[in-house]
């Protein structure tokens, strides 16, 4: 199964991820209509994290033994069967923000209009999370992870 | 002294329609020359910090930005340009020298533009490169005249002659001398990497060895040069051959300085210097006055490594590099390596840079004559240096007589440098001429590598291509082979120094 | 009489009993399992029925794992039969409907009992308690078929605060009734508690705190509710009364039988009773923290190990998420205490109605409090659990930007070096 | 184990160029013999470079150019002169020179001793940097001449001037210029005209580190060549210190 | 053989110079043993001496040493000198065979005077400025002929090989001289040309080199001011045209041209107390700023009078002297001096631009 490993040393803390996490979420998908255009634009789904000169973007580790699928009590939090990605259904969460109390990476986050939660879904029906694809410095790759 | 303002040299030019005012440009600019308003959520620049290297330019994911050359200046001058200008003013308040850094870029004449190859027709067939066999390899190092046999009782043939130590090269190409210090750990680390996956040889300048490169000492030419940066017993040992660098195209006959805020923690382990000291080469290496002191020091480096390893010096194309690298032939050097004048630098007074020395051009046409003149040229290799810019100028220099080439400019354009001569700031935004741990990580050498990787692989198949054409399977046979070069716009004396004929004249 | 023989019966169908069936088939795919519920529905999300109440989740929303869930996990599902007796030593469950269930393992997770209180007049129509998914359906048709304008909430915790903030939703003017000196004592410091007061009293409700009920006064023949007393004397009118103030371990069925009891089940680390091979998860158990995340958690763990594994719970801490008025809030472990031995650090932005709070002892954290902003919260959970040494970023803490980064580097890449966590 | 280690090994160089010289001290050195005695030495260089094992070498006659070049922990004992180029980018161990010595002495030289009971020539102690533990130390019985600790970068100096004739400077002109690291002490006073641009002038007696430093260098000096540490630290020293370590920041524009 | 003008060839040595004060001769057996030892210095592509005192039986004549590419070299240049000079005696000068010595040019030696006809026609010439003007002349314009040295009760013998190989060659051995001067050389390049080694011969001058002269440009054409004519493609006969120029034409003493080619520096020249030195150093500075010789040199010089060693200003080449009883040792390194005097005396390390001078008693 595939999964985002993030190489710390390698990130430039350009936040292009970041970019690209919102444009895709977003309506559109168009870059300019997403930050110019739609009235507001989805929170992104990868924490840039920067303290002196190391940084890292950090998204849902999809972990195996995931708190917010425990914490989730409508189920909205669920594992994709065939990815084994953690993913949030859109309709079943109520913004109870449970995933967000346990999550120890703080990758789970309020939605821009703070109904649900909302966090990595790996791109699903892209080839590659577009946070990898458009790392400039291939601080992030999509790899078979190693389970 | 107050600053006074002169053009700027460059201007961002921001497309309001297209700026998300995402600050990418903001983060990455080591120069500050992006700002952020948070009030109005708008990005703007200043354009004075601009110092056009690009890098934002390319990360800008909408495009908005574009660099442009300041074209409004003083009155136009043919004789008093922006930049004599600009150097003059800031001479003025500081009383200090220009610094530039990367290779000269005054437009002198390049002469591999002025030469021309040769190709096969009909009376000699080309070859194939995709599907016949080509072979690239050259092997660096002092060979004797003959071979010596011997005939054993049963009669059988038995070598006697003990070939001294070659460097083997997959690819006539070696990346040139930058040190761990000038450049980053990263950029070392490609080069390095690369090397060892490329079969060739990358070298340490005077930037001592990184521990987490002494794994590729069998792809490592380390250097000594006259500050002795890191030179140790181990060091000596880690190194397939051992270069002694008596000058650098771009800055013939200076030392060099490398400020201590580039002294890192790590720089100064490989340089064993305190952490944060000026690392200073002297001009001259206080043991060679002249000829039969580099004599000396070469035999000493042998003495000191028991004759295992090939030890060549390096030296600047400049005048009188005729008679220099005829003696440093003599002097017991396994190889030379020329260095032009367009070679590149981490840091140069700019006057000498543009003003001192000679292309490489002439310098390795003229020393492989000579060395042939005096029958010297079997024993010893040359590698020429200095402003390589594509297969095409490679093939030519190995045409006129070199045995490989260095390259370092074009390694660091292929690693992402944009040639904005800054390397002597330490900011540099490609994370390539910087130690500033917030820029360096800009440059992942897996990605290095295989960019360099890349372009060793794209040039050794141009080469190919162009020996194929020539009817040549063996890089051997165009060593030194001028037969296959014509020269265009050159005046005789020209011609005559690079040892070709004029383009329409036969054989 | 019907007799069934399962390996594994799982008595309660909410967190810890689904949780149960995860953690049996993570190890076993083909063992028989039996759930076992008093419920009608075949399962819903508990934490839900404020949400249902509010109109916000449709009925067919209520369940927090799908219908198949069962069937993909080959699960026997007995719904509305409630487990009567329980025979230890002869691994026998008896149901209410009279079959017999032949065990193996068993987990009994049938979670707590709302505490009634002892009020005169707790009979009265109109009188609910919050707890179940049958609560809040009769609440629903309660309301629908009579007019309901003002409700009395009693208990001014989590979970009345959440029938309050549905009962608002509903346009219905809500008083609060606590018997401390404030809202969310127990979860929630002062200061926190006073944001969400404020907040609660912009929408009209009125609180009163330091009180209690003491009589519900019915109309109609005194069978509706018409107002409550309250022990200041005072008459407050209400057309609904809810009582959330807690629930108490549901022990009846292991009452009399060799398991330990105290006020709840007593286990152990495996959540193994000390009977072998029973289990108990969730809310039943004694000195479980009755929230969600916990029970789920202990019923995986339960899982696990009636299949053969060996997980272990190392012990839950109190926390909760709740969203009231529109104010986010999470609050972990230990949050109002005051004492010297702790280290409190604070930020409170009155007018962005934000307030962060993080309780330290021996440069460890033990308890927080985010309100207003509560981004990131989990990080400060994962460092309560894995009780991390925060001294080098205690400074930093409540920095806007504190993240995975400001973290000791081991823990960092303990949590990041890898994809995945394995904690 | 090794039962060559207190065997000495004596080498007649007469005759012998410096390869064959050197083959034989590296094998010697390579046996594990611990004491090579060289005689009839008259112009061989390099002896020193390259041996293994750190052997004691001592030597009769003039060793050529690059004693002990790049040397590595060898001790090396010359009963007369050396000539130029002594030391050469040493890393450890110690020349002990009982006459006098030639230019270039310790050129980049990172670590051991190099103590030369006479005179020695220009350019002495360039560039001689110290790196942890690595500390370089050069003494100097007689005077020095001109650029003495040219571009030096650490380790230690000190020139002591005895039997001086009194018309004969101490130290030549230039010294320490472009010195950025480490001390040079001269047993004595300089003049201004002597010092490089670089360098600025201590009194190091009042310091008591200084003292102690000189000590433990000066004492086992002493000993080696019978002189009295008494006396000799009697006379008030010079101190040398670089005025930056940063003695080219203001060199360029910006 | 030679090589294309404007060039200079570079070359770096050893050097080595024995002298008896009292004028006592000695064997070239000990320089040749001198020079040896500094075999590491050279590459065997030049070896050379002077010996001075070795024609007594013609010391009132100009010896010219010659080298000559062929015989017709040999007939053009012995025609020209027919024309200026009477010619006491002409020889080859002897060798031995040895086939190691390549590319071998005819060797002969000349004993002349100059024809009283030549020094009427010349009368405001002194013999040795026609001597000079004569062998500038050979030189430059007879093509194949070398005047190797043109002095009196003096020569020199040079050639391709190492310093050792080119001695024997010539049977030094059995020369005695008063002073000898040698010469290893390690030229950068090999010009198979025997008039590049060294020493460097005009009239009694001749001079050893060990370095590269930088100011060389200016200095020859300095020197060309004066009518002298560098045509031998090497930094050093400037050395030689400018004592030549300034000890026997500006008839200032040794000393003084040491000032000259090895000026002090300004710093020196600016702190010197004494005001008449001050003002005598700043004049020669500024008269003879081009005859200033800078680069890295160490140089023996002799007019058979004088025995010179020097240094450049900032002491780039290495030279060390010793001196036991009347007898004067130079060297390069040290080895070279003990090699030849058993004297335990000790070594003199040569500062920069300080001559140390050997020179004949009376």
């Amino acid at each position: 199964m595939k999964r985002i490993r993030i190489d710390e040393k390698y990130c430039m803390g350009c936040r292009l991820c970041e970019v690209h996490c919102i444009v895709q979420h977003s309506k559109t998908k168009n870059i300019l209509k997403t930050y110019m255009g739609e009235c507001s634009k989805p929170a992104p789904r990868i924490f840039v994290e920067e303290k002196g000169y190391v940084t890292f973007a950090l998204q849902c580790r999809h972990c195996e033994d995931a708190p917010c699928l425990d914490a989730c009590m409508t189920g909205a939090m669920y594992r994709d069967k065939e990815t084994g990605a953690v993913l949030c259904s859109e309709d079943k969460c109520v913004g109870c923000w449970m995933c967000i109390m346990v999550c120890p990476f703080g990758v789970i986050s309020r939605s821009s209009d703070k109904k649900i939660a909302s966090k990595c879904d790996l791109c699903m029906g892209e080839d590659m999370p577009v946070c990898v694809k458009n790392c400039p410095n291939e601080a992030l790759k999509y790899e078979d992870s190693k389970d | 002294m107050a600053k006074r303002p002169t053009p700027t040299e460059f201007i961002v030019e921001r497309d309001k329609d297209r700026c998300i005012a995402c600050q990418v440009c903001v983060r990455m600019c080591s120069n500050d020359v992006h700002i952020y308003d948070a009030d109005t959520n708008t990005v703007t620049s200043d354009n004075s910090k601009c110092v056009g290297c690009h890098f934002c330019e390319t990360l800008c994911p909408t495009d908005a930005i574009t660099i442009k050359k300041n074209e409004s200046s003083f009155k136009p001058n043919a004789n008093w340009s922006v930049s004599v200008i600009s150097d003059i003013t800031k001479q003025a308040e500081t009383g200090g020298v220009i610094l530039t850094g990367m290779g000269c870029d005054k437009p002198y004449t390049i002469y591999w533009d002025h030469i021309l190859l040769n190709a096969s027709q009909v009376t000699n067939p080309s070859i194939d490169p995709l599907r016949e066999p080509m072979e690239l390899r050259r092997y660096i190092g002092r060979k004797p005249d003959k071979i010596e046999l011997d005939y054993n009782k049963k009669g059988k043939i038995e070598l006697k002659t003990m070939l001294e130590k070659q460097l083997k090269l997959e690819v006539p190409i070696m990346f040139s001398a930058m040190s761990y210090g000038s450049v980053s750990l990263n950029t070392c680390i490609s080069l390095a990497k690369a090397s060892h996956e490329l079969g060739i040889f990358y070298n340490t300048g005077e930037g001592g060895l990184h521990k987490s490169l002494y794994k590729y000492g069998k792809n490592t030419i380390i250097q000594i040069a006259s500050g002795r940066f890191g030179v140790h017993p181990e060091y000596l040992r880690t190194g397939a051959a051992i270069e002694i660098k008596i000058g650098q195209g771009a800055k013939p006959g200076i030392g060099g300085h490398l400020p201590g805020e580039k002294v890192s923690k790590e720089v100064s382990e490989a340089r064993m210097i305190p952490e944060g000291t000026d690392a200073i080469s002297p001009a001259p290496h206080h043991d060679i006055y002249s000829i039969e002191d580099l004599r000396q020091l070469i035999h000493a480096l042998k003495e000191a490594t028991d004759y295992e390893k090939p030890v060549g010096v390096k030296i600047a194309a400049v005048h009188n590099v005729v008679p220099i690298a005829s003696g440093v032939a003599r002097a017991g050097a396994d190889y030379i390596a020329i260095d032009g004048m367009r070679g590149g630098t981490g840091a140069a007074p700019k006057v000498i840079r543009d003003n001192v020395g000679i292309p490489i051009e002439f310098a390795i046409a003229a020393v492989d004559a000579r060395l042939r003149e005096e029958g010297i040229r079997t024993k010893v290799s040359l590698i020429a240096a200095g402003g390589f810019r594509s297969s095409g100028d490679v093939i030519k220099a190995i045409a006129l007589g070199a045995d490989a080439v260095y390259i370092a400019t074009s390694a660091l354009i292929a690693l992402g440098c944009s040639q904005c001569q800054k390397c002597y700031t330490g900011k540099c935004n490609w994370g390539i001429a910087t130690q500033d741990p917030y820029l360096t990580k800009r440059l992942n050498p897996e990605i290095g590598v295989q960019r360099l990787k890349n372009l060793i692989r794209a040039w050794s198949l141009e080469i190919k291509d162009m020996l194929g054409g020539m009817g040549i399977n063996s890089i051997d046979s165009l060593c030194g082979n001028r037969t296959h070069l014509r020269g265009i716009g050159l005046s005789d004396r020209e011609l005559e120094i690079l040892g070709i004929k004029s383009a329409g004249e036969p054989q | 009489m019907k007799t069934l023989k399962t390996e594994y019966l799982i008595i309660g169908n909410s967190a810890s009993g689904a949780a149960c069936i995860e953690g049996i088939r993570k190890i076993d795919k083909t063992g028989s399992i039996t759930v076992i519920s008093d419920e009608n529905t075949f399962n819903y999300s508990r934490p839900l029925i404020s949400y249902f109440l509010a109109g916000k989740v449709k009925k067919e929303e209520m369940p927090f794992r799908d219908k198949k869930f069962y069937s993909k996990n080959n699960v026997k599902l007995i719904l509305g039969n409630m487990a009567k007796k329980l025979d230890t030593k002869k691994r026998i469950v008896c149901l209410s409907h009279g079959e017999k269930n032949i065990f193996n393992k068993l987990l009994i997770a049938i979670g707590g009992s709302p505490i009634i209180p002892e009020i005169k007049g707790s009979w009265l129509d109109g009188v609910f308690a919050f707890t179940t998914f049958g609560d809040v359906v009769a609440i629903k048709d309660y309301i629908k078929n009579h007019t309901v304008k003002r409700a009395i909430v009693i208990g001014g915790g989590l979970i009345g605060l959440k029938a309050v903030e549905a009962l608002i939703e509903l346009g219905i003017k809500v008083s609060i009734v606590e018997l401390a000196d404030r809202i969310l004592s127990t979860t929630f410091d002062t200061k926190a508690s006073e944001i969400i007061q404020d907040a609660l009293r912009k929408t009209g409700c009125n609180i009163f705190s330091n009180n209690t009920v003491v009589e519900i006064l019915g109309k109609d023949n005194n069978k509706k509710v018409k107002s409550v007393t309250l022990k200041t004397r005072k008459q407050v009118p209400a057309d609904l009364v809810i009582t959330a103030i807690g629930v108490s371990p549901n022990i009846q069925l292991v009452k009399n039988t060799s398991i330990s009891i105290n006020k709840g089940i007593l286990v152990d680390e495996t959540m193994q009773t000390n009977v072998k091979d029973i289990y108990a998860a969730g809310d039943v158990c004694e000195k479980n923290i009755p929230i969600w995340p916990n029970a789920f958690k202990q019923g995986r763990i339960a899982g696990e190990n009636m299949a053969g594994g060996n997980a272990v719970y190392t012990g839950g801490i109190a926390m909760n998420s709740v969203e009231l008025c529109g104010i986010p809030t999470i609050s972990i472990g230990k949050t109002s205490l005051e004492q010297d031995k702790y280290k409190i650090l604070e930020m409170h932005k009155k007018e962005e109605l934000i307030y962060k709070k993080i309780v330290l002892e021996n440069n460890h954290i033990v308890g927080c409090i985010f309100v207003g902003n509560i981004e990131r919260a989990g990080i400060y959970t994962g460092l309560i659990i894995n009780r991390v040494d925060i001294s080098n970023v205690k400074d930093t803490l409540l920095e806007e930007d504190f993240g995975i980064l400001a973290l000791p580097e081991k823990y960092r890449k303990h949590l990041v070096g890898d994809v995945g966590l394995e904690v | 184990m090794n039962r060559n280690i207190s065997k000495l090994q004596r080498i007649d160089a007469r005759d012998l160029n410096y390869r064959e010289l050197n083959r034989l001290i590296k094998d010697a050195a390579n046996e594990g013999i611990k004491n090579i005695h060289l005689t009839n030495v008259n112009g061989q260089r390099y002896i020193g470079t390259g041996v293994n094992n750190a052997p004691k070498i001592n030597i009769n006659g003039v060793p050529g150019n690059d004693l002990g070049a790049f040397m590595d922990g060898c001790s090396i004992n010359v009963s007369g002169n050396g000539e130029d180029g002594i030391g050469n980018t040493m890393n450890s161990g110690r020349i002990v020179i009982n006459g006098s010595a030639g230019d270039i002495l310790g050129y980049s030289m990172r670590g051991g001793e190099i103590f030369v009971k006479g005179n020695v020539g220009y350019r002495v102690g360039i560039h001689m940097k110290s790196y942890k533990n690595m500390y370089p130390v050069i003494i100097i019985g007689g005077c020095a001449r001109d650029f003495l600790g040219e571009y030096m970068a650490g380790g230690l100096l000190i020139v002591l001037g005895l039997n001086r004739k009194s018309k004969n400077p101490i130290v030549g002109s230039y010294c320490g210029t472009g010195m950025h690291g480490g001390k040079i002490f001269i047993r004595g006073n300089v003049e201004p005209w002597q010092l490089g641009k670089e360098v600025r002038v201590y009194e190091p007696n009042k310091n008591k580190d200084d003292f102690s430093l000189i000590e433990k260098y000066l004492r086992q000096y002493c000993e080696l060549f019978s002189l009295d540490f008494d006396s000799i630290i009697k006379t008030n020293f010079t101190k040398l210190l670089p005025g930056s370590s940063r003695p080219y920041g203001k060199l360029y524009a910006y | 053989m030679r090589h294309s003008e404007q060039e200079k060839l570079i070359s770096g040595c050893s050097v080595a110079g024995i002298m008896n004060e009292s004028g006592r001769k000695i064997s070239g057996e000990a320089i040749i043993r001198s020079i040896a030892v500094m075999r590491e210095r050279s590459n065997g592509l030049g070896g050379g001496f002077s010996a001075y005192g070795i024609y007594p039986k013609f010391k009132n004549y100009f010896a010219f040493h010659m080298m000559y590419d062929d015989k017709k070299a040999m007939a053009d240049a012995e025609g020209y000198l027919k024309t200026n000079y009477r010619v006491v005696k002409s020889e080859e000068i002897p060798t031995i065979e040895d086939k190691s010595i390549k590319n071998r040019p005819l060797l002969w030696r000349y004993f002349v005077e100059l024809k009283d006809k030549v020094k009427n026609l010349y009368y405001d010439l002194t013999e040795e400025d026609i001597v000079v003007n004569d062998v500038m002349k050979i030189n430059a314009e007879i093509e194949g002929a070398f005047v190797t040295s043109s002095g009196k009760n003096m020569g020199i013998f040079k050639g391709i090989g190492y310093p050792e190989d080119i001695g024997r060659y010539y049977k030094l051995e059995e020369y005695r001289a008063y002073i000898w001067i040698a010469h290893g050389r390690f030229p950068t390049n090999s010009v198979g040309w025997w008039g590049g080694a060294h020493p460097f011969g005009l009239l009694n001058w001749s001079v050893v080199h060990n370095g590269e002269i930088s100011s060389y440009g200016i200095n020859k054409r300095y020197l060309e001011n004066f009518g002298y004519r560098c045509s031998l493609f090497t930094d050093t006969e400037v050395i030689l045209y400018l004592f030549d120029l300034l000890v026997r034409k500006h008839k200032l003493p040794f000393d003084i041209v040491c000032k000259i080619i090895d000026a002090p520096l300004w710093e020196e020249i600016d702190r010197n107390g004494d005001d008449e030195e001050r003002e005598l150093l700043k004049t020669l500075r500024i008269i003879y700023s081009s005859a200033l010789i800078n680069g890295p040199f160490s140089i023996i010089i002799s007019d058979g009078n004088i025995m010179m060693g020097l240094n450049d200003r900032v002491k780039l080449r290495p030279l060390v002297s010793l001196k036991d009883g009347d007898t004067v040792y130079m060297a390069t390194e040290e080895c070279a001096i003990r090699e030849v005097c058993k004297s335990k005396k000790e070594i003199y390390y040569s500062k920069s631009s300080e001559p140390i001078i050997g020179k004949l008693k009376n």
